[in-house]
């Protein structure tokens, strides 16, 4: 393929002479790439390159960086034990029950460099491209699109005026109000038994003098405003009171004059 | 056909971080160019853009590319984002509403509650109430009015469309059945206030 | 004399600090428009400033200007230093974006060596990749594909722009290792049929 300019460090060519070996192994990303660099060197398309030769070199370079008492990593040198193992296999007299055969093994590492070259040409050729800050320029500060939010505060009347008599209910001073309940007053218990006595002439009990025939918290009014009326005729002399003991009926009728 | 060196000013404005004058521009290029013949060469990029959405203006012997001041509307667009007034901010213009000219302390006094400065701003940000001078007191606080825009927003004519104390009584309004709860909300509105502020 | 629309786009394109779509410049607008209808009139401005110092140029289905590339060495300065990819970082961007949507798996497997965290987290970073969901097999890896941020950083149309991207395809090299053996071996079966018939 085509030469292309890289803007990263270039691949180091394959180490032809001594001086080579003077890379560490640090130039290569893994076994697979120091394998690629070596194919390069071969100068073949990928398609030809003679797998046992490439095995070769490979196990050459390691052996020497070795030598060279380099630091070789784990990785690389399970890659040198495999090759070490397919070289002897492609060497050796054809098994034909042997599966994967050695060929295949060849065809999928011969497979494997391929796409690692087309993409290691395919990053080469994308970081030549016309790059946004490096070939082509767009404005350091446009003055951006801008959505600007403004904030529009909704409240109803209601609110409003809810709000205000919240206020004024927290604020007055709390008032405690009995409501009004229909009760039987003095003045009419007075009114009424008067009226009784002019009728009735012998004893008879309070409750035969209550005003109207009531049930309930009315009756029991009437009891009262009737038994504090009868209390008021007596002071004045008007009725006679009788009552045999505590809490027995009280009975009551005009005075004699 | 645009001219070489027509192309190089033209990219030149437009990269450029800041406005370049003629000098710099005769710089950059290297060429033997004076800062005249540059800037011709400027006049005739600036009147092939005239009339479009990009100009070429000058400030002060400086030049820059910007998209023209009627076409403003399009790139600053205005967007409602429609927010609900809370509670506590509800009490306080409706306590400005009936009682106003009214100060923070006096509103506080009103209210029970501490009440927060944001409250307020929201207020005068809705345009709803503004500064009316100061209270001729120690401390000359400010105080605070409804606004014609207040009017406009709640349909009121005036400040004595506002309902008085008995009609609200009537309409329920003073009702303490949800007393509990709007006690309950208006410690709500206090922690949102302490927020706020 | 340049319509009020035409205007309008160039300068929505031109103040815009990102490329836009047709889609996002018809909802500002606000009009009526079809992205369509205004795709055709970004046309006319790409076409009207064609040859000039600034270029309207298409990245992915959006629009921004730019300089033109022959125009570099003018423009180009000490302070712009476009992020410097390793090797690896380089590698494995272009392994996504000829494969996308890829794992990371599937990247180690053609680079024959693991990728550190720190390379996909570089392109990230620069917006260039992003993660594309999941893969449907056990273990349901992390899928990447590229941005509309790189076909931009990168000049690219769109990812049929890549270079070389048809020849590479066609040659099978886009195709897993497996894949390319099984078509391998069955070429060679069928010469070893043919040889034995």
């Amino acid at each position: 393929m085509e030469e292309l300019p890289l803007d990263f460090e270039i691949v180091p060519a394959a180490p032809e002479r001594e001086d080579a070996l003077q890379l560490s192994l640090d130039s290569w990303e893994g076994p697979l790439d120091l394998l690629l660099a070596l194919a390069r060197g071969q100068k073949v398309d990928l398609k030809q390159i003679s797998i046992l030769a490439l095995v070769e070199q490979y196990l050459t370079f390691i052996a020497e960086a070795r030598e060279l008492k380099l630091e070789v990593a784990a990785d690389y040198l399970v890659m040198a034990a495999w090759l070490a193992y397919l070289k002897s296999a492609l060497l050796l007299p054809k098994d034909p029950l042997e599966d994967p055969s050695p060929d295949e093994l060849a065809l999928r590492l011969q497979l494997r460099l391929q796409r690692l070259a087309a993409m290691r040409d395919a990053a080469a050729r994308l970081l030549a491209r016309d790059r946004i800050g490096r070939d082509v320029f767009i404005r350091p500060r446009p003055e951006g699109l801008r959505d600007v939010r403004v904030r529009r505060w909704d409240a109803s009347l209601y609110d409003l005026l809810s709000a205000y008599g919240q206020v004024k209910l927290r604020s007055e001073p709390v008032v405690h109000m009995v409501s009004r309940r229909p009760v039987i007053t003095l003045d009419a218990a007075l009114h009424h038994l008067q009226r009784m006595l002019g009728v009735k002439i012998d004893w008879a009990e309070l409750s035969d003098f209550l005003p109207g025939d009531y049930d309930g918290p009315l009756r029991r009014s009437a009891i009262a405003s009737s038994f504090v009326a009868a209390l008021e005729l007596a002071r004045q002399g008007r009725v006679d009171l009788k009552q045999d003991g505590a809490f027995e009926p009280l009975y009551l009728k005009a005075a004699q004059a | 056909m645009i001219d070489d060196l027509e192309r190089a000013i033209e990219a030149m404005l437009f990269a450029s971080d800041e406005a370049l004058d003629a000098r710099q521009i005769a710089g950059r290029l290297g060429d033997e160019m004076t800062p005249g013949q540059v800037k011709a060469i400027i006049e005739t990029i600036a009147a092939r853009h005239a009339g479009s959405g990009i100009e070429l203006v000058e400030r002060g012997g400086r030049w820059h590319f910007q998209t023209p001041a009627d076409l403003a509307h399009l790139l600053r667009r205005e967007r409602d984002d429609p927010r609900k007034l809370s509670r506590a901010a509800a009490e306080v213009l409706a306590i400005i509403a009936y009682h106003e000219p009214v100060s923070r302390a006096e509103i506080e006094a009103i209210r029970g509650v501490q009440t927060s400065k944001g409250t307020l701003d929201v207020l005068m940000e809705a345009e709803w109430i503004a500064p009316a001078g100061r209270r001729e007191v120690p401390g000359r606080p400010l105080i605070y009015k409804t606004t014609d825009a207040f009017l406009q927003h709640f349909g009121l004519t005036s400040r004595k469309d506002l309902p008085g104390i008995e009609d609200l009584r009537a309409a329920g309004l003073l009702d303490p059945v949800d007393l509990a709860f709007e006690e309950a909300m208006g410690e709500l509105d206090l922690v949102k206030d302490g927020e706020e502020a």
